[in-house]
């Protein structure tokens, strides 16, 4: 999966990526959107703060990966207060995001931007907004799955999964990297487990929902 | 003569205010009037759209000729706005002004609930307690104190400058009592000012010698009020006098004392420059300085470090104004009223590490700007950067320490308008491009947004975004050697990187570290960011919940020059009104001994804070000076023979409000 | 968030009373009020001058005529607009506290807070917290409890009157 | 007082250099460390994009071990992997924060027949040697001070942002007082928190590149010697992928990058080996650094 084409942007590093020269319609009739996405949201990122965002673009600025992001996470704030969910799911931001907090702490709103981007994965991961073959999602996935079966992750096992659900060849392209990482002892094969798998069972959500719960 | 009825037969008459949409869409007014028309001693019960209205209070004195009542109480909004109103409205009808009991049924009930049904609940249940207490109450006559016509203004900055000259030229004499060595404020470090770009210094330094020389006024700079005792015109307040080790009456202010210290560059950073230069151990902050007296700093001036210094200062000073002997002094004044003035500090750059200030030297706090361009500053005017360069480009980034949670909240008001200026000023100092980086433009004052205007023909850049960072990381040679400020310029959707050659950070304004302290000794009250708070925010701005002490300027939230100038003179005015008045009423819920009772066991001596109780050796008994009594009730409740008793408070009425409160429900009974 | 305990009665609400000082916490609560911070409407107030005012038997007061819980807000310590009253208050309330506890009152059902003029959102949250506290403590009803002692106490008080009756016959 | 330690998955296999280092610092401080029995994988940042409550409830039932497993009034739980470190004082935090959360939390718990009262601390390591232990102490025990080396201290995000409490979530110092300590000298440099991709370089190749080849090329310009992290992810990403970083945009990086726990091993005269030195891709040439003036050099 290589990136997708942003619009006519330069990134830190000075990469350039061409620009789309389409003639695009674009308006937005209110009854498309759905009024109620951005309350949903905000009560499941913690508190209403994402209701108070004053759109400076602090956010967007101190992220690292805006610059790859089809919207930035300031547009992204902004469309799910006001209800653009299709536009928002479907998009390559939120699975851009890596977490790393840069935003949140600078947010001048103390806006638990991060959590609302794990909201709204989980709810495009429920809804199966992604987009195929991505592979966010799909470790998102595999890595859940490998951790209800033995309650820890085993990376070797993890990755070799991910990509035969992705792309096969690039297992090709890394295998340079993982001899040189399984020489050094660092790509163990045999899988970690928890002795008490019983109670992570038991922990775990008995029967688990089809979406993440914003939906309904 | 109102006073002279007794608590023969209670006659209520009872009043539910609507206050337009404010009370009837949560509370059912209908249904409190009907069911206060029920309770005993209800003759009257009525609903009215605006109780606090003309018609509304002549409603009380109709009923009350007509319906013989003797009692009145009106159910509306908080007593600590409309108590007062009501009062006078049932003395116009001829009552005593204390048969009356107020029902805050606003802000305690349909202002801070929802529903209709528990809201009126709550209404129909204040007014049960309204109607048990007022039964009780008794008629009292009004109490009067004197006003001394004397004011204090502390602050010397140009909200206390004007304050203080607009008291003096109304003939009243006036204490102006500043920290620093001179006055002036804020407001002469600034350059120009928004938006007429008049230069401050033009403008206020007469106001300043005014200050100085008006004979109403006397002038305490480098001093600090220690203690403030009394109440509303009658305070005694100290003032500590620090020692600037030079006789104030005998300096002339030619400064050859400076020019002839053994120090020959001055090494301490100066204040009135905010750190761009360097002062000696004697000093005057600026040439203008008021009073134009010099000062010697204890802590760098050899003489007091080491005792051997040839004095060339004292040698050079022919009027033997030199004195490394003289000691604190602490004055004592009487003053009637104070008007506290005592202004902001602007946020510290340094508390948002990610703009870089104190670790990039060209990166600049606005006020430090205001020197720098400034023709009398620490580069005449010439704007050189810390590393000797001239800006070609300059980034003014807007909102640092305001509109963040992380900081303070609050929008600081004056920022956008002084950005503009700054902008205006760099520009046509260096021809530099210049960006402003901003969230939103705030140019609400008259002209302000002509003058926004102008900037934008001027060509300087508006890039709509909260800067995340300046680094001198560098991904383009165009970047190398420069400060790159990194913004998403959120018109046009994109994450944008600009290096410029001078970062000016637009700091916000914040309360004075010591207002807390400032607070506690003048008794009156901070909002949660720390300003003072004043009484009413619409409706008394400039005064406080302590009767004779006014407020103005910024130390009240962010304010501009204009602002800070028409609120001094409101606090003046307000001052004024209470002086030409010449007395002031009081509550009075001044505490009283019932003899008979009293067992002379002292409890209640070491109680009042005031010393107004003291014990009849002769009678063995307490007795209370109503004079001193602020009515706070802690011996009422603290005398173990319940012999002390309250005016207003009495013990009855409020054992009757509870009675009235919490009338037997169904699950009380069995 | 907060989920509703469940209710004894479904009619019972709890009853506070809360005694505020006409300069620190009234005035908060009426900038609550200005700030329309909703709140439960649970509490009823009474305004005194300052909290020093409040005589213990105040609040014996109010419990014994019904109230499930009692707050009494006060200027916080160093603040009091007559300079110290709130210290007394404080001293008097700790002892206070000891003699509820003795009677069998849960501690909870007594509140003590400083809240100043411009804590508007302390009120609410103090008053929503007390108010959800009392509906997990449930009715304190001492009227109730009151009348039941006196019906316990009946038949003895028959038994003494027809002792007396026999004596005197 | 013992401190609880919680490897993690990664300091298992990509990381493992990371925690024979740790361990052997530790041990060579005489800083106790008991592993935390049967801890199970924290959910790192994949778990909550899937279910929150799961999420939660995974790393609660670490913290409901340690509190069972520690006899201390509060128990003390070291987290060296950055994503562990935040999704267990998360989970932690959020656990005291919010009560619906705790409910749930708990309830699940419950079902496992565990418990958690809130006890647990969750601590890095790099606030662990600072903070509790102490620059002074680790100075005394210093054999080969690290004179000369110019080091890059690279936090990445999650160990300072957004729950630690002991450093600025920008502008930590922590690691580079503990270089200083070592006798190194950390470069002062803008990117020391900006993020390295973390799975974007198995998943939006390009995009997790990039970042790492922003971040090595701003410590080579900076001449740093080396480039220290306190995160198995951190390491993996800066480490292995410069030869393809090189390849894609024709760059020439080659800087070693060690975990801070080794560069401290070394310099209290550790074993190389212990230290799991062997496991790096390019081990940093130390010698001439160590042993100025031609002293024996044992360990190298």
């Amino acid at each position: 999966m290589s990136l997708p084409t942003p619009p006519a942007v330069q990134s830190d590093d000075g990469a350039s990526i061409e620009s789309m020269k389409q003639v695009v319609r674009r308006i937005k009739f209110e009854s498309e959107l759905d009024l109620e996405f951005g309350e949903r949201v905000a009560a499941k990122a913690y508190g209403q703060k994402l209701l108070s965002c004053i759109q400076c673009g602090t956010c967007s600025a101190t992220c690292p990966l805006s610059h790859y992001m089809d919207y930035t996470p300031r547009k992204i704030i902004a469309m799910t207060r006001e209800g653009f969910r299709e536009e928002v799911l479907n998009s390559l931001t939120i699975w851009l995001c890596s977490s790393c907090y840069a935003c949140q702490v600078q947010c001048p709103r103390q806006i638990h931007i991060t959590d609302v981007m794990y909201a709204l994965k989980r709810e495009a991961i429920s809804l199966g907004f992604y987009p195929r073959r991505l592979p966010i999602p799909v470790l998102a996935r595999e890595f859940f799955k490998r951790v209800l079966k033995d309650g820890r992750n085993t990376e070797s096992w993890l990755l070799i999964s991910l990509y035969l659900r992705t792309n096969p060849f690039r297992m090709l392209k890394e295998a340079m990297l993982g001899l040189r990482l399984f020489v050094r002892g660092r790509l163990t094969v045999g899988r970690e487990r928890v002795r008490r798998r019983d109670q992570l069972r038991a922990i775990l959500t008995p029967e688990r929902p089809k979406n993440g719960g914003l939906v309904k | 003569m109102p006073g002279k009825q007794t608590n023969g037969e209670i006659r209520i008459g009872f009043y539910v205010c609507h206050c337009g949409h404010n009370i009837g869409q949560t509370v059912d007014v209908k249904a409190v009037a009907a069911y206060a028309e029920k309770l005993p001693h209800v003759v009257v019960a009525r609903e009215y759209k605006y109780m606090c209205s003309d018609p509304g209070q002549e409603l009380i004195g109709e009923d009350v000729r007509a319906s013989k009542l003797n009692r009145i109480i009106v159910a509306s909004c908080s007593p600590l706005l409309h108590e007062h109103t009501f009062r006078t409205a049932v003395e116009k009808a001829g009552l005593n002004p204390f048969f009356f009991q107020m029902v805050n049924i606003r802000e305690n009930v349909s202002w801070v609930h929802t529903d209709t049904a528990a809201a009126t609940q709550k209404a129909n249940d204040l007014v049960r307690a309204a109607v048990h207490r007022v039964a009780h109450h008794v008629p009292l006559e009004k109490k009067h104190v004197a006003i001394d016509p004397a004011v204090l203004v502390v602050g010397g900055g140009i909200a206390g400058i004007h304050a203080a000259l607009t008291l003096a030229n109304a003939g009243k004499k006036v204490t102006l009592v500043e920290r620093e060595a001179t006055i002036g404020g804020h407001m002469a470090k600034f350059d120009k000012t928004f938006p007429t770009l008049d230069c401050a210094a033009c403008i206020l330094t007469p106001k300043m010698s005014q200050v100085k020389n008006h004979p109403n006024i006397t002038l305490w700079t480098y001093s600090e009020v220690a203690s403030v005792e009394g109440f509303v015109g009658n305070y005694t307040v100290r003032v500590r006098r620090k020692p600037r080790y030079i006789n104030e009456e005998l300096c002339v202010g030619c400064m050859e004392c400076i020019e002839k210290c053994v120090y020959k560059e001055g090494k301490t950073s100066d204040e009135f420059n905010v750190g761009l230069s360097k002062r000696k151990p004697v000093y005057i902050p600026f040439p203008q300085a008021t009073p134009q007296v010099v000062l010697i700093d204890p802590e760098v001036c050899i003489e007091f470090k080491s005792g051997k210094c040839k004095k060339t200062c004292v040698e050079a000073c022919d009027r033997d104004a030199i004195d490394f002997k003289q000691k604190e002094t602490v004055e004592e004044i009487r003053v009637g009223t104070i008007i506290l003035a005592t202004g902001f500090k602007t946020f510290d750059a340094r508390r948002v590490p990610v703009y870089g200030y104190g670790k990039y030297p060209n990166v600049y706090t606005s006020l430090e700007v205001e020197r720098l361009v400034n023709a009398s500053g620490p580069t005449g005017g010439e704007l050189i950067l810390r590393d000797g360069r001239r800006p070609k480009t300059v980034g003014i980034i807007h909102c640092v320490g305001s509109r963040d949670k992380n900081t303070n909240r609050w929008c600081s008001r004056t920022c956008c308008m002084y950005s503009l200026k700054l902008a205006h000023l760099l520009k046509e100092h260096t021809d530099a491009e210049v960006y402003n980086f901003y969230i939103d433009i705030r140019a609400a004052g008259k002209t302000y947004e002509e003058f926004y205007d102008k900037l934008l023909e001027e060509n300087i850049h508006f890039i709509r975004g909260r800067v995340a960072e300046v680094t001198d990381w560098a991904v383009r040679p165009s970047e190398e050697g420069r400060l790159v400020i990194r913004a998403e310029d959120t018109m046009i959707g994109i994450v944008r990187r600009v290096p410029v050659d001078m970062v000016v950070l637009a700091v916000g304004m914040e309360p004075q570290t010591d207002a807390g302290d400032v607070r506690r000794l003048f008794n009156i009250s901070c909002s949660t960011e720390g300003f003072f708070l004043e009484r009413h925010p619409k409706l008394a701005p400039v005064d406080t919940f302590t009767d004779g002490i006014f407020i103005a300027g910024a130390c009240q939230g962010p304010k501009d020059i204009p602002d800070s100038v028409a609120q001094a003179g409101a606090a003046a005015a307000q001052a004024l009104a209470l002086i030409d008045r010449g007395e002031i009423e009081l509550e009075p819920n001044t505490a009283y001994v019932e003899a008979e009772l009293c067992s002379g066991c002292k409890t209640c001596l070491g109680l009042c804070p005031y010393h107004a109780i003291t014990r009849n050796e002769e009678l063995k008994k307490a007795e209370i000076n109503e004079a001193l009594c602020k009515g706070c009730g802690t011996c009422v409740a603290g005398c173990p023979s319940g012999a002390i008793h309250q005016h207003l408070f009495e013990d009855d009425m409020i054992f009757s409000e509870l009675s009235g409160l919490l009338e037997p429900q169904p699950a009380d009974c069995c | 968030m907060n989920e509703q305990q469940p209710q004894p009665a479904p009619s019972w609400e709890p009853r506070i009373v809360a005694f505020f000082c006409n300069w620190c916490t009234y005035t908060a609560a009426d900038l609550a009020g200005v700030s329309r911070l909703r709140h439960a409407p649970n509490a009823r107030i009474i305004r005194v001058m300052c909290s020093g005012r409040v005589d213990p038997q105040f609040i014996l007061e109010a419990f014994a005529r019904g109230a499930d819980g009692v707050l009494l807000g006060g200027c916080h310590p160093g603040d009091c607009h007559y300079m110290e009253g709130n210290y007394k208050t404080l001293r008097r309330m700790e002892l206070l506290k000891r003699m509820l506890a003795q009677f069998g009152i849960e501690e909870q059902r007594f509140r003590l807070e400083w809240i100043s003029a411009s804590e508007g959102e302390r009120v609410k949250t103090v008053i929503n917290e007390m108010t959800e506290q009392l509906r997990t403590l449930g009715p304190l009803a001492l009227p109730r409890r009151f009348a039941d002692w006196d019906k316990e106490l009946e038949p003895l008080a028959h038994a003494l009157a027809s002792t007396e009756e026999a004596a005197h016959a | 007082m013992t401190y609880l330690y919680y490897p993690g998955c990664s300091l298992r296999s990509t990381g493992r250099a990371y925690e024979e280092s740790l361990l052997t610092v530790f041990r060579a401080l005489e800083i106790p460390l008991k592993e935390l029995d049967d801890w199970n994988c924290c959910g790192a940042t994949s778990y909550v994009s899937i279910d929150e409550t799961d999420a939660f409830a995974l790393a609660a039932r670490n913290l409901a071990l340690a509190e069972a497993q520690s006899s201390d009034g509060s128990v003390q739980l070291i987290a060296p992997c950055s994503a562990c470190y935040l999704v267990l004082s998360k989970t932690e935090r959020y656990l005291e924060d919010y009560p619906d959360v705790n409910a749930k939390i708990n309830a699940a718990l419950d079902r496992a027949g565990l418990r958690y009262h809130g006890k647990v601390d969750v601590r890095h390591p790099l606030d662990v040697l600072v903070n509790d232990f102490g620059l002074e102490k680790i100075a005394k025990r210093i054999k080969h001070p690290l004179t000369g080396l110019e080091v890059a201290c690279y936090y990445g995000c999650q160990t300072v942002r957004p729950f630690a409490t002991y450093d600025h979530p920008q502008y930590p110092e922590t690691m580079d007082k503990i270089v200083k300590v070592l006798g190194a000298e950390p470069i002062d440099w803008p990117l020391k928190t900006r993020c390295c991709g973390g799975s974007l370089t198995g998943t939006i190749q390009e995009a997790g590149l990039r970042l790492n080849r922003a971040l090595l090329k701003e410590a080579k310009g900076r001449d740093a010697d080396l480039v220290a992290t306190c995160c198995p992810l951190c390491q993996h990403n800066l480490e292995c992928y410069q030869p393809r970083i090189n390849r894609m945009y024709d760059e020439d990086i080659d800087i070693p990058v060690a975990y801070f726990t080794q560069l401290m091993g070394i310099a209290l005269g550790c074993d190389e080996r212990e230290l799991g030195m062997h496991r790096l891709m390019k081990k940093p040439s130390l010698k001439h650094i160590m042993h100025p003036k031609g002293a024996s050099a044992n360990a190298w």
